[in-house]
């Protein structure tokens, strides 16, 4: 194509193609997806939902990582703060209306996103991830110090979300809060898709590759990144509320390395630095985990683990990221 | 017909050997009294919560209930993961019988909650007065920073101080704490003749123990004090001589000398292959089983929560640990409490020796739930 | 007939699925100069880097002092006398000067660095320096000298002058022009700077598209107006 | 009138060396300066400073009579002052189009948005079109960088710095690597720049020089030993021999 | 006084040890540029094997340690061979996801072999007891731990810094291709300096065992503490680690003995203040 594009008719994209690029085909595939899981699987809603929520813990993560390059073993920090935001609104001051709690978990999120990307931001490469380690244990040990607050270490329960919009009542099957977080998971993704694909989004790529290159063009690395993060922090706080929701009860656990680490893993199983990827990862892992834990309770890690092997092996880019290349040699090869 | 009991607990990870003891102890009693309450069998699903995760655990049970049919929850390891289903347990028409799990307040979370195993402050609170009586009246308190530990914290003052004891200092410890001389340090500092300690079961007991002997205080003739937890069988070995001496307070010792012990340990033992694995939460599970088999008897094997739970209440017989009382208005386990020490028998092997009983002790921290 | 130091035949290589050389042929006589020419992104990069073991080949031979190097990994490929100073140089941004230059090594002894010290004497000075601490044509003048430490019987050089200044860039040609007239080494030249490669030459190959488009002499390229107007897009050459 | 930028006597040591000594310069609007000298003799690390990339240990940087010596790079691009990098620094994976798109956004200040795709803007699109034709990128422009070869990056590189409008432009060797056929595109694409614009060009290949420079300084071991008209320089023994060798006996000088 | 000199000898004990453990940790990490979350499970396959020669086969301590190191290095052969080397240069996070594969699965096939329970390694005569300094004891295996840290600190200082062979692998680390293009065998290089890796991993899980005892989880349970100590000293540099250790091993002794209780804050703010100051690592090698 050596026309310029400048000589080129109005670049009006046609509707198929403004679908695909607003991802309306991504939220489709969520729903669809999602009510498919409601009818296979009707009596184990709760995995689901908790499927939802750390997705959105992923996805959070590969904000900052995938699009930013930043790397972090903290980030649970975001999704706890947002889950104890929600739980102490609801267990202490008794605002247990699910869309409030929602939103202040959002906002928890947020400050917590502000506060780690402000420590976090102050390094690069291995420092940086020692921060972020640093950081998930001062936030686990707050919250194991403030057990007035949170429980502490027996975690912080007595959260009763009231009915959705008082009619939708959180039930033993899960059902309510399973088509809460669908929708709630279908919004988020929409918005972060604008996000993604707008100047913000491609400004946070070229901080991943070169931040001296952004400097250089007169954008500061360090907002951008730290905006990223804020942004990062209220996605991980939806799904840490909606977890506290859902659960109905908060713990330590979600302010923990592990559940850091274990994200970060089912990113980069997905493939970093797309979307899709983030919710490939999280859906595959957890069920793949669930499965196996279920049918052998004492030595399903070792399978866990080949299984991360085995990915990094056939698939390095992921398993999204894998797919699409395996998917663009196959469309190649017949032209 | 089949019925279903659903067990959670640490099956892999670090609490790994935790659960495996559930599972020895279920094992031994269906073994032992075989798979058949008055026609029904029964079946256990396991589900594996490695550490403390209460959303996890809450789905699970979840699952349990919705789509395994399981009319009994058992097992938890931790007090979250407990707390965390109990939310479920009236919709479910469910009984959920603790195995472990020792923080008092759960069975006070729903009345259909029995506990088969101890509480911290039931385990703790007799060796407030053994220190007493070996004439210790100043104390060093050193318990890890998380819930068991700073109930084993209060637990121990309380009682302490009700023998006319003082506790001189009070040190909390990060979980993450893997060397432990500089503690040992303020030990020596605080000037304390003995010291309490409570830390939850494995590789940080060891170098607890080690730095106690490396640096000195045993030589120095610091009094060591702990439930337990700090010298479950299965560190024994590990421990060696360091652990020799050792004198802690807990609710079974798998040298307990009874008919009904040695049966169960002889079918516990082969349950879990290696016998050096066997500890206390086995015990747990056992008696779990006797409660919820004596459960399905009471409704003919109906799902009926509150008629089970209600049959139960006040039962009474002879646990391997000795005899034990389901307390009718708590629903948690009146049990002896044993002074045990280490010591070495015939065959090299380390063993916890009881030297002193306290009977049918009921759950002193009961007292202080919030309600 | 002793068999030529480089011989090429219907090689062809790219990147990934994609193919950038096609099916070239051509061989290096024994101290010959042979210069790469041809326009941006023809492809004179890649067929260096392939012929280093640094692409994915597809096909073809590659025979060095008449054995054929094409399966062998590039290490092999350097121990068996190729050396290659890239575009990019490839200084190695943790190691010191010297120590940059110890890896080129190969199996002779320390002190050797002394030759590519009298070679670039603002090496000497910037010894202890990091790689990454050095200025552009202090790079190049490292890439350059590291190559030429491990005594390679052909050497390919990708661009050795970008960056260098106009007294250095003299002085280089001359010293590689010594080289390969003493018969020790074969040289293999991309340049951008077409006088100067055509001064050094004295064979000439002009790469369009990933293939051989021209070859020959490079006074007959000099004279061949139109070819340099349509493969090099550049007037005429004084 | 004032200087679009003035440099003070700049001082910089790395270590025991003293890379800039004492420079000092000014560049008035649309002056074309060319700065030459031997490799390792501070230019470079002159731009560096000027630019903000490193910190001086004396000496001041004025931009448009503004003291900008602690400011941080960024901030003296947004007020105008732009480089290209010697060695190529691009964003391996987007494209040439992306590139230029973004630092449009940048310049007009919309590149922090969070929705809409660069590619829905008319204005923005048009530019990046012109942009990309004029050093000839327009083939390439939906290719990942990584997939291009040197020369080519080597032009992108200037496309940047051409779409952020600066006021003053440094040039470190634009032409290095770019074979002949295509520096004429970036002296075209230079020409092509307002008038009132300062640059400064570092570059090796002195044919370029001379058909560019209206100003020439020369600086070795890190100080300015040369600063005056082309025609000038190559009679200057200094730097015959420390810099240009034989090519001042060519008298190739435009 | 009495107190001081007390701490700073459990702070250098304890320094030491995590120095021994860690320094592994580095080579992989900085020199190979493999984030290496599989070290505390090669480090605990040490522990297991010298466990099971010293106190099973009863061959002592000395062979205990041998055993560990050559026991560790040849399961380790096969691993890079098929594993590693296909992540080598590979983005950091395709590492992370590879090695704690390989941890999950070390973890699971202990557990099964071996059971959960702790393992010990028997010290021999010598090394148990504690050495009298007068005002207070101190445990002869510490002793034995911070000489042989700094045994390993000099021996490997040397290696990298001093021989071609530590040219070769930090000129790899930079750039393979390039390195290879200049006639080195990237994949030997490779595969001796893992061996080393491994071999550090292997003794520091011996050594340190005393305080960080044997059992299938060691795998993952230290990983952090590793992690921090290689990173706060700079990934690749022998005397950055050795001073980290030093230097985290203080805080936390300092931290655990004025104010157990916020030990931990204490410990991770003061990682924070170091990084921050030093964000390269305390002697960082330029990225
Ligand atoms: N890593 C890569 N992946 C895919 N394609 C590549 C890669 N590197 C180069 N190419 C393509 O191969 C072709 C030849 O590139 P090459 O670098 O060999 O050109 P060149 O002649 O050396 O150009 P220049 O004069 O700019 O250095 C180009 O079209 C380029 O787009
Ligand atoms: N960070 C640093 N530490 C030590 N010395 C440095 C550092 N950066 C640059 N130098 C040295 O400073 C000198 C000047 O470097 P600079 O890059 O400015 O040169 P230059 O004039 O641009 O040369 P060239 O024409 O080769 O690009 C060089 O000798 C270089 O080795
Ligand atoms: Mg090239
Ligand atoms: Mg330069």
């Amino acid at each position: 194509m050596a026309v310029p594009m400048a000589h080129q008719p109005k670049p009006t994209l046609s509707i198929g193609k403004r679908f695909t690029d607003n991802g309306l085909l991504g939220v489709l595939a969520i729903l669809i997806i999602g009510l498919l899981g409601y009818f296979l699987v009707p009596n184990n809603l709760a995995l689901l939902t908790q499927i939802v929520a750390i997705a959105l813990l992923v996805l959070s993560i590969d904000l900052v990582t995938g699009y930013c390059g930043v790397a972090t073993l903290g980030h649970a920090a975001l999704f706890g703060a947002g889950a104890y935001a929600a739980g102490i609104a609801a267990a202490h001051f008794g605002v247990t209306e699910p869309l409030t709690m929602t939103l202040i978990g959002l906002v928890g999120g947020a400050l917590a996103g502000l506060v780690s990307g402000l420590v976090i931001l102050r390094a690069h490469g291995l420092a940086q991830l020692v921060l972020s380690i640093a950081v998930i244990h001062l936030f686990h040990e707050a919250a194991n110090k403030a057990s007035g607050w949170t429980g502490g270490s027996d975690g912080l329960s007595a959260i009763m979300p009231d009915p959705i919009f008082g009619m939708f009542e959180f039930d033993l099957w899960g059902r309510t809060a399973y088509v809460y977080a669908l929708l709630l998971l279908a919004v988020v993704f929409v918005a972060l898709r604008l996000l993604v694909r707008s100047p913000f989004g491609m400004l946070a790529r070229g901080v991943r590759e070169d931040p001296i290159r952004i400097a250089a063009m007169g954008a500061s690395a360090h907002s951008v990144v730290l905006r990223m993060y804020v942004i990062s922090g209220a996605v991980a706080g939806i799904g840490g509320a909606l977890s506290a929701i859902s659960t109905q009860v908060v713990g330590l656990d979600s302010l923990s390395f592990t559940l850091s680490a274990e994200a970060l893993v089912m990113l980069v199983l997905g493939g970093v630095g797309s979307l899709y990827g983030a919710l490939i990862g999280t859906v595959v892992f957890m069920l793949f985990e669930d499965t196996l834990s279920a049918a052998n309770p004492f030595h399903w890690l070792t399978i866990v683990g080949a299984l991360l092997i085995a990915v990094v092996l056939f698939a390095p880019k992921g398993l999204y990221g894998t797919g699409l290349a395996v998917a663009g040699r196959l469309k190649r090869r017949p032209s | 017909e089949t019925i279903k009991v659903g067990v959670v607990g640490p099956f892999s990870g670090p609490f790994a050997l935790q659960g495996k003891n559930f599972k020895a102890g279920i094992d031994a009693w269906f073994a032992l009294n075989g798979n058949k309450v008055g026609g029904n069998d029964i079946q256990i699903v396991y589900r594996d919560v490695p550490q403390a995760d209460p959303a996890r655990s809450k789905a699970l049970a979840q699952e349990l209930v919705v789509r395994e049919g399981v009319q009994y929850l058992a097992g938890f390891y931790f007090t979250p993961d407990a707390m965390a289903a109990t939310a479920l347990l009236q919709q479910a028409n469910v009984p959920m019988v603790v195995m472990n799990a020792a923080t008092s307040a759960i069975v006070a979370a729903s009345p259909q909650v029995l506990r088969t195993s101890f509480t911290t402050w039931q385990t703790t609170t007799p060796i407030a007065k053994v220190a007493k009586d070996q004439g210790v009246t100043k104390v060093i308190t050193l318990v890890s920073d998380y819930g068991p530990g700073i109930d084993a914290e209060t637990a121990f003052k309380t009682a302490f101080a009700k023998e006319g004891g003082q506790v001189v200092e009070s040190v909390r410890m990060p979980l993450s704490t893997n060397d432990f001389a500089p503690l040992m340090q303020r030990i020596k500092d605080s000037g304390a003749q003995g010291l309490f300690t409570f830390l939850p079961s494995g590789p940080p007991t060891l170098a607890f123990v080690k730095a106690f002997n490396d640096n000195g205080l045993k030589a120095a003739g610091v009094k060591f004090y702990a439930t337990g937890d700090l010298t479950q069988e299965s560190d024994l070995p590990a421990l060696g001589e360091a652990g020799l001496g050792l004198q802690t307070t807990f609710h079974y010792a798998v040298s307990h000398d009874s008919p009904e012990n040695k049966a169960f340990v002889a079918a516990a033992e082969k349950a879990i292959g290696n016998p050096a694995e066997l500890s206390f939460p086995a015990v747990g599970a056992f008696d779990g089983m006797y409660v919820i088999s004596k459960m399905i008897e009471a409704t003919g094997g109906k799902q009926d929560a509150k008629k089970a739970v209600e049959a139960v209440k006040g039962l009474s017989w002879i646990s391997p640990r000795g005899p034990v009382t389901i307390d009718a208005e708590s629903r948690h386990i009146t049990e002896n409490i044993y002074l045990r020490e280490v010591a070495k028998d015939a065959n090299g092997k380390y063993y916890n020796k009881e030297i002193q009983t306290f009977e049918k002790q009921g759950d002193p921290g009961l007292a202080f739930v919030k309600k | 007939m002793p068999a030529q130091p480089l011989e090429v035949t219907e090689l062809s290589s790219g990147y990934g699925p994609t193919r950038v050389i096609e099916d070239m042929s051509f061989s290096v006589p024994a101290g010959s100069r042979l210069a790469v020419l041809g326009r941006n992104g023809m492809g004179k990069t890649s067929l260096l880097a392939t012929l280093a073991g640094q692409t994915r080949r597809f096909g073809g031979a590659i025979r060095l002092g008449g054995r054929d190097i094409a399966k062998e990994p590039s290490a092999a490929r350097a121990l068996a006398g190729l050396g290659y100073v890239p575009q990019t140089r490839d200084v190695f941004p943790t190691l010191t000067v010297e120590e940059n230059l110890l890896v080129g090594l190969k199996r002779r002894p320390k002190t050797a660095v002394e030759e590519a010290y009298a070679m670039f004497p603002r090496l000497k000075e910037r010894r202890r320096n990091l790689g990454s601490q050095l200025s552009g044509g202090e790079q190049q003048m490292l890439s350059t000298a590291r190559s030429i430490l491990g005594q390679p019987s052909v050497l390919l050089l990708d661009e050795p002058l970008e960056g260098l200044a106009p007294v250095i860039c003299e002085e280089l040609m001359e010293a590689f022009s010594k080289l390969a007239q003493s018969g020790d080494m074969t040289i293999m030249l991309v340049e951008q700077r077409i006088q100067s490669a055509l001064d050094f030459a004295d064979h000439v190959i002009v790469l369009e598209r990933g293939r051989i488009a021209w070859q020959g002499k490079p006074q007959a390229l000099a004279a061949d107006h139109a070819a340099v107007e349509r493969l090099l897009g550049v007037g005429g050459l004084h | 009138m004032t200087n679009l930028l003035d440099v003070q006597s700049l001082r910089k040591n790395f270590g025991g060396l003293a890379v800039t000594n004492n420079v000092s310069m000014a560049m008035a609007p649309g002056d074309r300066v060319a700065l030459i000298g031997p490799n390792g003799a501070g230019k470079t690390t002159f731009i560096n400073l000027v630019t903000g990339n490193l910190q001086p240990d004396e000496g001041r940087v004025l931009l448009v009579g503004e003291d900008v010596t602690e400011r941080k790079s960024a901030e003296r691009v947004r007020r105008g002052l732009v480089r290209s990098f010697q060695v190529t620094r691009l964003f391996y994976d987007m494209t040439p189009e992306e590139h230029v798109a973004l630092a449009v956004l940048q310049r007009e200040g919309t590149a922090g948005q969070m929705f809409g795709h660069y590619a829905r803007r008319m204005a923005v699109m048009e530019e990046v079109g012109e942009i990309l034709d004029q050093l000839g990128l327009t083939e390439l422009r939906t290719l990942k960088v990584r997939e291009i070869a040197y020369g080519q990056q080597r032009l992108l590189e200037i496309a940047m710095a051409m779409a952020l409008k600066p006021k003053v432009l440094l040039l470190d060797e634009p032409a290095a690597g770019v074979p002949q056929s295509e520096t004429n595109r970036i002296e075209r694409a230079l020409d092509s720049l307002s008038p009132e614009l300062a640059v400064l060009m570092i570059d090796h290949d002195m044919d370029l020089v001379f058909r560019f420079a209206t100003r020439v300084i020369v600086l070795a071991a890190g100080t300015i030993i040369f600063d005056g008209l082309p025609k000038d320089v190559t009679q200057d023994q200094r730097v015959r021999e420390a810099y240009l060798g034989s090519y001042a006996n060519a008298g190739t000088a435009a | 006084m009495q107190t001081v000199m007390s701490i700073a000898i459990d702070a250098l004990a304890y320094g030491m040890v995590l120095f021994v453990i860690s320094i592994g940790l580095s080579v992989t990490m900085g020199l190979m540029r493999v984030v290496n979350l599989a070290h505390g499970a090669f480090a605990m396959i040490g522990g297991y094997l010298a466990s099971y020669a010293a106190r099973d086969l009863g061959l002592g301590y000395a062979a205990g340690v041998l055993v560990a190191i050559i026991g560790t290095v040849i399961i380790a052969v096969p691993i890079e061979r098929f594993l590693y080397r296909r992540i080598y240069g590979a983005p950091e996070l395709t590492q992370v996801l590879m090695t704690i594969g390989i941890t999950f699965c070390v973890i699971g096939i202990t557990n099964f072999a071996f059971g959960p329970t702790l393992k010990t390694i028997p010290l021999p005569p010598s090394l148990q007891g504690s050495l009298d300094l007068g005002f207070r004891s101190i445990a002869t295996h510490r002793i034995f731990a911070i000489a042989s840290g700094l045994v390993v600190a000099a021996l490997l200082w040397f290696l990298i810094e001093k021989t071609a062979f530590g040219i070769k692998i930090r000129a790899a680390v930079d750039n393979a291709a390039m390195t290879a293009a200049l006639g080195v065998r990237t994949e030997i290089v490779y595969a001796v300096s893992f061996a080393v890796a491994i071999g550090l991993a292997a003794l520091g899980g011996v050594l340190g065992a005393e305080l960080l005892p044997v059992e299938p989880y060691y795998a993952l349970r230290y990983m952090v503490t590793f992690l921090v100590v290689v990173s706060v000293g700079g990934a690749g540099s022998i005397p950055g680690a050795l001073i980290a250790s030093l230097l985290l091993g203080a805080i936390d002794t300092t931290g655990r003995y004025l104010a157990p209780e916020y030990g931990e804050f204490f410990f991770y703010l003061a990682v924070i203040l170091i990084v921050t100051l030093f964000p390269r690592g305390l002697a960082g090698r330029l990225k």
